[in-house]
């Protein structure tokens, strides 16, 4: 599955996007998030307010207790400041 | 193409003669530009990074919602990424119907949804940089929220 | 100059770089242009008259208004008269502010007041003359009335 | 006392302004209104629907119980419909 990360949230991991095989037990985008915050003390930096944090599934915003089935794209970023 | 997010500028007058192409129907167009303040010399530049794909689905999306809302005879929507300098263009909006309300209320629509659900960021590089420990990433507004919120539909 | 009445036809793109001109913490620039519609064909051409004198003061007037309730940077209202063909410019309003909410709101109100509360007169000239039994002048819109009321401020 | 007259107004009376003296017992818009009526059938026609016809004087709008004193200039026309 392939993750992207933006603006704060991707300078906080020091990476714009990767790609991760998820392991058992990771079916919801808050598992995601438990697991991502193992793997090391920068993604516990950027996860560390995780209601500061949206994520997108297949580029549609979804809260955080979407299932990950299926899915190919996920990404996370701050509340958006365009326009 | 209705969207655009590109890192050059833009025109317009050309986005407005293009949109009004071969229409004499039309009555009424508004055009809102979004430009890069100076905030009293405090910026020295912003930096707009989107989510490339979703960002483009995301304003059709919001497009399609105003086409459906009111009677358009074009919409076109420019969002700039990368370096903006102050005073420089970051976004335009073009509502173009026989009548104003309809074009004021589309452009103003398309605005607040831009501001709150396309996948846009803002980082803010400041003139002095000592003053710069911030992140620089400019936080989201509840006045662009509840902006937002005064469009729904009611039951 | 702020308030315009012309014969010619103007150009929003020149009108906004002037108004912004020497101004770096604009953050948002809306304009109204207002154009002839052809009415499918219908339409041969307008006629705008004015009251000389009189149609200044009240723009400026208007203006003024919208200057105390909103806190704009700058603002411009452009009026052509005399004969304008279908797909024409007929009158352009320019307003820009540091925020969003105050350039729609302010455009939008001076429109409103424009249609309402400034002497000018829209004749139509028909592309069948035999159907030109009418006098031809556009009567007042009721609906304009009733958007002009919505600005009232509560006591 | 200059009055001016603009788009159907003007047309039904035949003239865009002229110059007046204002009879004895003419002092508001309405007693002109009256007066103005009985120039002709011109100025019957263009003020059969008084309430159609708006009046400024001195380029103020104002209603027809107005006063003519010490006025310079008035003004006959339709609904306004610019914009």
């Amino acid at each position: 599955m392939k993750i992207y990360y933006f603006a704060w949230v991707r300078e906080r991991t020091g990476r714009s996007d990767e790609t991760v095989t998820l392991p058992e037990g990771v079916t919801t985008v808050a598992e995601l998030i438990d697991w991502l915050k193992t793997r090391g003390p920068e993604f516990e930096f950027a996860f560390e307010n995780e209601r500061f944090v949206r994520a997108a599934v297949d580029q549609q915003l979804v809260s955080h207790d979407t299932s990950l089935k299926d899915v190919n794209e996920v990404a996370f970023f701050p509340p958006m400041t365009g326009g | 193409m209705k969207v655009r997010i590109q890192t050059e500028d833009f025109d317009a007058n050309e986005e407005c003669a293009r949109l009004a192409d071969g229409k004499n129907n039309i009555g009424a167009i508004v055009t809102f530009t979004g430009l890069c303040r100076d905030e009293e010399g405090r910026l020295s530049a912003l930096e707009l990074e989107h989510y490339p794909g979703m960002a483009e689905a995301k304003i059709q999306e919001i497009v399609e919602q105003a086409e459906t809302r009111w009677p358009l005879q074009g919409v076109t929507v420019i969002h700039r990424v990368g370096r903006i300098n102050p005073g420089a263009n970051i976004v335009l909006v073009v509502t173009a119907s026989a009548h104003r309300r309809a074009a004021f209320e589309a452009a103003e629509f398309l605005m607040d949804f831009l501001k709150t659900s396309a996948p846009f960021w803002k980082k803010e590089h400041l003139a002095d940089t000592k003053a710069a420990t911030e992140t620089g990433w400019v936080s989201a507004q509840d006045a662009d929220d509840e902006a937002t919120k005064r469009w729904q539909l009611k039951e």
